[in-house]
């Protein structure tokens, strides 16, 4: 297992907090893992990505031209990054912001309303969670399990945060596995 | 050993600083570092430790030569522009023959440049970007865990040979998460019966880098030369990566940079070509050792997030025995896993 | 007869290297006096500046390291930091404090540092060979302003006393000098209480000194005092510009 | 009673102490010390009152006070 | 109906990064207001500094240059030295003026440089994202106070505008701040006064100006003018520090 | 051709600066180089010229990127320990592609070090003692008379390129007096539309060395990279001297250093050695082209007033292709023509 | 008779105008500028006074005021 | 004719101005020269020096081992310098302030009262002149009217100090003369 994930979105989407979940995950599964954020000058809105790795072998380059999958929450995260997928990739598109179909047909899509569903559950910060648990139940980078195990650990003082996470996290999953 | 943790570059400085007994930091905020300064402060009360926020960077480094000169473990941290600000310091700090830590997490110049990662300081590290003829020991990781150990390496080298060490990173290093094994390590704190504490129960003690009659000054610089030339012997330190004596090409990278190439070292060999890798760990002392039997080799690439700096280095050592070729690319972009392989495969005409 | 006056011990048995007259060495007993009647010559760690006083740590009897130009502040700092049951304490000339150390000062002063400065200020840059100072009059013939400093080109003398007082973080602010028995009397209280303070856990605290530089005045020692008085005592008038601030 | 010492080795002949002195009892000596200068000395010990004002002026710590 | 109120002319199209909120697009205005008024946009050289307004050069309709992080008093001496028919101003945040900076800002102060400095109060490193200032006030949390501002480790905040009129070369020296209309107008009228007292050849020429970083602060725009109003101004008092030094 | 007058070395850079145009000067006192100042702060006044005394270094080279960014020719001056000050704004001249000169007036270091003659700034002027990948235009005269011609060249050549230049003497030079011969001379004032003076009928102009974007800022490397180039096969300059086909060995050593074993290939020469001398006038570019042809060499020696600096960039164009020696002294002292003479000798065997 | 503009694509949606505005007539509108700020409106132009108070606080140079 | 002197004696002797003297005197004459003092960090006071040469060659080394001649104004500069006299050459020794003989058999020794003379001439200060007269009468480096030519020149603005120094530099040329 080899996998390079590239998580993109507006910042404050949470888009770098998901990438950090799935390397905990890997680490709590004994796999090799990496994640590297993306920052610019201006940390206070603009676009946010990160890339995370999670691999039986270890990792060299922390950068990836080609990853293998991508996790889009917004536009113009689709439009920057489509395109390098690698062929057969993944790409989970965050079809609440994303007003366009993914025109690539080499590579496997996962197209969820994370914000719409996430709004549903009652915080619309939630998305983040809801595209987590549909890109982990589509591609099995960690278990599911590992996933929510992390939460007590993740809202370490924000206890209250984990239900609603949880349930997104479960949400996400749903979806695909409903597709 | 410990349990694996996962953590930022910048932030496993500081713990590491603090794990070889560093309790003494001062420092300027610039990005692409703030996670540590920002680490420190919280850190070092809870240790009884020393954060201070210096005005500036020349005050944060005269602040480190002051705590050195009383005897403690001490370190500061910038990115490039600020590392130039510290020049002036870091000569003195060598001059003084001061062990201290000097952290670069480096951003693309010249002048206030970008925050994006650079390797564009190799020359300013270990050519001197100070006055006068000395040497700072340079160490370079290549992944979180190795910020852990050659951090604590840094602080024991800096006082085995009495010397300021400087600790070159990137900006993509800083940045990167990865799990870390922080173990049991005890740094040997050695005596300093030559810093200042007061001169109770003793003659006085002196700290100084003047030796105004040239007779002297001529002295003290072949001393320190023949402690660089002891350094030089004992302390350099590499990685082969699928350097065996069948290897025909060989690319040199060190740093975030090493981990690019070795993904094209990989994909290069999966291709049938009989690629390596030499990562130098210690950029200064540079790894001489490491090319002492250049064997079955055609050809040498040298790969770097600049515009060719220790390529010099490479050539030096090589002296014309066989061709060294460079690639790289400057101003926060860096050379891809592709770009490189490409190269790779360029060697072979 | 018994010695009422003698050489301290925390002066160096080797000469100074000052000129002739250069009340630089005045000042140098005045700190000495005061570490040895406080007691504290054992736990005392002096920073030379980069002046004439570079050698400082050849004439005091006790640790001393040397700075970098103007980092005397900086580098007091970090020791005080490392080690703050010593006593630290700068010394440091107006070239050095006042111009390219403007910001250390200032930030020492600002952060109520737990240390000493001892600031002479001669009104030029003695050991270069007597180039205009941030605290040269407006008026004086220096290497660098030979036609004598003009307020248009180079602006006015700073009073370093005057400026550091705003700051909340320094404790003590005194302006003396050296020019008869007893101005001297007055600098050694002055410079002693600037000690005594740091015993007592308080800081910042800074003595200012109108001191001669008989060399690059071009005068004699003696025409040197004379000089002082009638033109740098008028614009830099003597006296304690802060005592007790906050700091506990 | 009292008397000065100059620490000839030390003197740099400035003459501070000479001008500060109270009965103008400090001259210039005419031999050369080991640096080059021409030290001060005391003339008439008998007027000396021990002030110190002359040690409290020399520059280079030349002087010892008795009294 | 009539336009009574519109973009100056130069505050250039470009939209200013700054984020929601933050008063340093006011005082961008105000200067560029100002530069209009006077009718100098022609003749206007600007400096930015090194923090949130590094980019000030694209949203100024003008001549502008950037400095290194502190030093945009050196280059706006360099600049009036070379052009001294040409108006030059600085735009400086706390971080830049006040830290690494200060002896940058003393000198050109000293000197009477016949430059103004638009200085940006914000109690916080803003660009670098939210670490101490010189001017952070005690009891306040950034990224490296976590714990808050402590004096014993960190002194006293700076006061800039205070600590500036002791020098003689200091013309106009005043504190305003941008949290109301009434505000804005005083600080406007400020401003302009220091580019008036340029033309009219007189310097050195510094408004501080108190303002928000809600970013950093953690607040709501709206919130961290109520902040500013109710922590800073206290300690930072507005109003008049300097007007017509000795400057003919 | 004028009268020769006796100038000393550090007057000589002020006449010359001056009568190339520069009419602006900022600096701050150090020795070596302290005649300098003096001198200028006597003659700017009577030609309508500034001279100001800055705070520090620091401020003098911001001065200077000010003064540059408003278009006029201008000039600061320091020593050792005060150009490594200057490193950050050298970096940002460089980034902003500002045209200055630069003097270092050489010490010995490192640190404080002492006031004696050294060349102990090589690498820190050619290898970028700031950070980021730049270059600086690197003069090393080796006469008074060479002063004043190198002064006037690089202030032309750092208008024609829009980029910093380092006049890079020794305190040895700086203190020698020797006859010159001012000449007539008339520098091309080149016209400087990018700078700034209001912007009077015309789109406003910026000087800036930031660019944010890492695109942007490769591009902006790549363009100063190709600068760079050019001024590498334009402007290499360097004295051959008794270097002709015959030649069996050869010295290359440079400023101060170059006169000393000028005297001692004399004296090889005398004994019957086919002794040469290479004298880089130009560090950076180094004059690479000087050893296109090695022809019947056998030895090399590098002669440097330190500890192994140009040794290297002499090594980097041989290649390997003969064996290339190195003496040095530092400290402020140096090697002298009978020691040089002596290590000549030693290359037969 | 006033009013005011607010060039939505400077707008950054701060609210420090309608904070400011003594008619308290200007509110947040729902549709996303380019930049992904909801800028400012004035919500009942017929009461504006046009005192220009919202646009002396505005820190984005985006309001427009007419008379 | 290559001439390479070191001139040495106490800071305040004015052993700089003699030689450079010899400087102007040689670029008038059309000669190669060249005039370099060494400095110390303690400008007042202490020892001075400094390396004049004058050859019919262009001049390379501007410092030298083993000067042709040296002027020595005191004892410490004699005991610095007397060694590094080429054989055959010449040392002009300030008798008034060296209170010893010169050991060298295989040089050239003129030794004069320099401080004596110029003290009966009125002025201490002139002692320089005494002994750049004798000097230049022994070894004729440049012509002794060239050196009187230049005294307007040098004590430009002090022109009454002229002819002091015109008479020391006969008076020490006198002296050699009598010798
Ligand atoms: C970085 C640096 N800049 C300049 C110098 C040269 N320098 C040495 S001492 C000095 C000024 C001395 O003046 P001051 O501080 O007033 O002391 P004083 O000699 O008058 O006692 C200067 C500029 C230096 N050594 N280092
Ligand atoms: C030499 C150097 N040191 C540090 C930095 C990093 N840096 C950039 S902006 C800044 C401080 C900004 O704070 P301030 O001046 O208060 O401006 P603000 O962003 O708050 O408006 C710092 C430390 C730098 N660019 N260069
Ligand atoms: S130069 Fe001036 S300050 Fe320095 S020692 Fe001499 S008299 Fe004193
Ligand atoms: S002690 Fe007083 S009286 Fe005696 S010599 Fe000294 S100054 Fe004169
Ligand atoms: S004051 Fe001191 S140094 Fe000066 S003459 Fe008197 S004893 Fe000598
Ligand atoms: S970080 Fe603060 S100062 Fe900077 S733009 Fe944002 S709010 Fe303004
Ligand atoms: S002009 Fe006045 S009344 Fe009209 S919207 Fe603005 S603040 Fe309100
Ligand atoms: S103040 Fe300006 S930027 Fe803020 S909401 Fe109002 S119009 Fe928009
Ligand atoms: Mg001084
Ligand atoms: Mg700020």
């Amino acid at each position: 297992m080899h996998e390079e994930l590239i998580i993109a979105g507006f910042g404050g989407q949470g888009v770098l907090l998901i990438g950090q979940m799935i390397a905990y995950a890997g680490l709590a599964e004994n796999k090799h893992v990496l994640w590297m954020p993306a920052y610019g000058p201006e940390t206070r809105g603009g676009f946010a990505n990160c890339t995370v790795m999670v691999s039986d072998k270890e990792l060299y380059s922390p950068v990836t031209t080609s990853p293998s999958s991508v996790i889009v929450m917004n536009l113009p995260s689709l439009d920057k990054f489509e395109r390098s997928v690698e062929e057969g990739g993944l790409i989970v598109v965050n079809k609440s912001l994303v007003n366009r179909e993914v025109f690539r047909g080499d590579i496997d899509k996962v197209v969820v309303p994370a914000t719409e569903i996430a709004t549903e559950l009652g915080n619309v910060k939630a998305a983040n969670m809801v595209a987590l648990g549909a890109y982990i139940e589509r591609r099995k980078t960690v278990k599911f399990e590992t996933l929510i195990n992390l939460l007590p650990k993740i809202f370490k003082g924000k206890e209250k945060l984990i239900p609603l996470n949880e349930k997104a996290l479960i949400q996400g999953a749903e979806f695909v596995k409903n597709l | 050993m410990g349990e694996k943790v996962l953590m930022k570059g910048n932030e496993a400085i500081g713990e590491a600083a603090v794990s070889a007994g560093c309790r003494h930091f001062f420092g300027y905020p610039i990005t692409p570092q703030s996670e540590l300064p920002a680490y420190l402060a919280k850190k070092m009360p809870l240790v009884g430790g020393v954060f201070l926020q210096a005005e500036s960077e020349i005050s944060a480094i005269n602040m480190v030569y002051g705590a050195a000169c009383a005897g403690v473990r001490v370190m500061t941290s910038s990115s490039s522009p600020g590392v130039s600000l510290k020049q002036e310091g870091i000569s003195y700090l060598a001059g003084a023959e001061l062990p201290v830590l000097v952290c670069n997490v480096q951003r693309a110049g010249p002048g206030l440049g970008t925050i994006q990662p650079s390797q564009a300081d190799y020359f300013q590290a270990v050519k001197g970007g100070g006055h006068g003829d000395y040497r700072l020991i340079t160490l370079s990781p290549s992944s979180v865990q190795e910020i852990i150990d050659l951090i604590r390496l840094g602080f024991d080298l800096a006082d085995k040979y009495k010397t300021p060490a400087m600790f070159l990173a990137d900006g993509m290093l800083g940045q990167l998460m990865e799990p870390v094994d922080l173990g049991e390590y005890k740094s040997e704190i050695k005596e300093k019966p030559w810093a200042l504490s007061g001169c109770e129960g003793r003659a006085k003690n002196t700290v100084t880098s003047i030796w105004i009659n040239p007779e002297e000054m001529e002295r003290h610089n072949i001393h320190l030369q023949e402690k660089y030339a002891e350094i030089k012997k004992n302390e350099q330190r590499w990685e082969n990566f699928h350097f065996d004596d069948e290897a025909e090409f060989l690319v040199v990278a060190h740093g975030s940079m090493a981990r690019i190439a070795k993904s094209a070292v990989i994909k290069a060999r999966e291709e049938g070509i009989k690629a390596s890798l030499i990562r130098p760990i210690t950029l200064w002392p540079f790894p001489e050792n490491a090319f002492s039997s250049l064997k079955s080799l055609k050809k040498i690439l040298v790969v770097e997030m600049n515009m060719g700096q220790m390529v010099e280095d490479v050539r030096l050592v090589v002296n014309g025995r066989i061709p060294v070729e460079f690639f790289g690319r400057a101003g926060g972009m860096f050379p891809t896993v592709e770009q490189t392989l490409g190269k790779i495969r360029g060697l072979i005409k | 007869m018994q010695k009422v006056f003698e050489k301290p011990v925390s002066i160096d048995e080797k000469p100074f290297s000052y000129c002739a007259g250069c009340t630089h060495g005045i000042i140098h007993r005045l700190v000495a006096e005061s570490i040895d009647e406080l007691g504290i010559r054992e736990k005392v760690i002096g920073v030379a500046p980069v002046g004439c006083s570079v050698f400082a740590y050849e004439f005091f009897n006790f640790d001393m390291c040397s700075a970098a130009h103007g980092r005397a502040p900086a580098v007091a700092t970090g020791i005080k930091r490392a080690r703050p049951e010593n006593i630290v304490f700068t010394y440091q000339g107006d070239g050095d404090l006042a111009a390219i150390g403007t910001a250390e000062i200032v930030h020492a002063a600002a952060r109520a540092e737990k240390i000493t400065t001892i600031f002479v200020n001669n009104a030029i840059y003695g050991m270069t060979g007597g180039q205009m100072a941030p605290t040269t009059l407006v008026g004086q013939k220096t290497d660098t302003t030979p036609y004598g400093r003009k307020v248009e080109n180079q602006g006015y003398p700073i009073k370093v006393a005057e400026m550091l007082s705003t700051l909340e973080g320094a404790n003590y602010i005194e302006r003396v000098t050296v020019i008869s028995p007893a101005h001297v009397n007055k600098a050694k209280a002055a410079i002693k209480k600037a000690f005594q303070y740091q015993i007592e856990g308080k800081g910042f605290n800074l003595i200012e000194v109108l001191s001669t530089c008989p060399s690059c005045w071009g005068m004699s020692p003696i025409k040197a005092i004379e000089w002082l008085k009638a033109n740098m005592i008028p614009h830099y008038p003597l006296g304690v510009y802060k005592d007790g601030a906050k700091t506990e | 009673m009292a008397k000065i010492e100059v620490n000839a080795d030390r003197c740099k002949g400035c003459l501070l102490c000479a001008e500060f002195c109270p009965k103008k009892i400090i001259k210039q000596s005419d031999v050369l010390n080991s640096k080059g200068y021409y030290p001060a000395m005391q003339t008439e010990p008998e007027k000396c009152v021990g002030c110190a004002a002359c040690a409290k002026m020399c520059p280079d710590v030349a002087i010892t006070v008795y009294r």
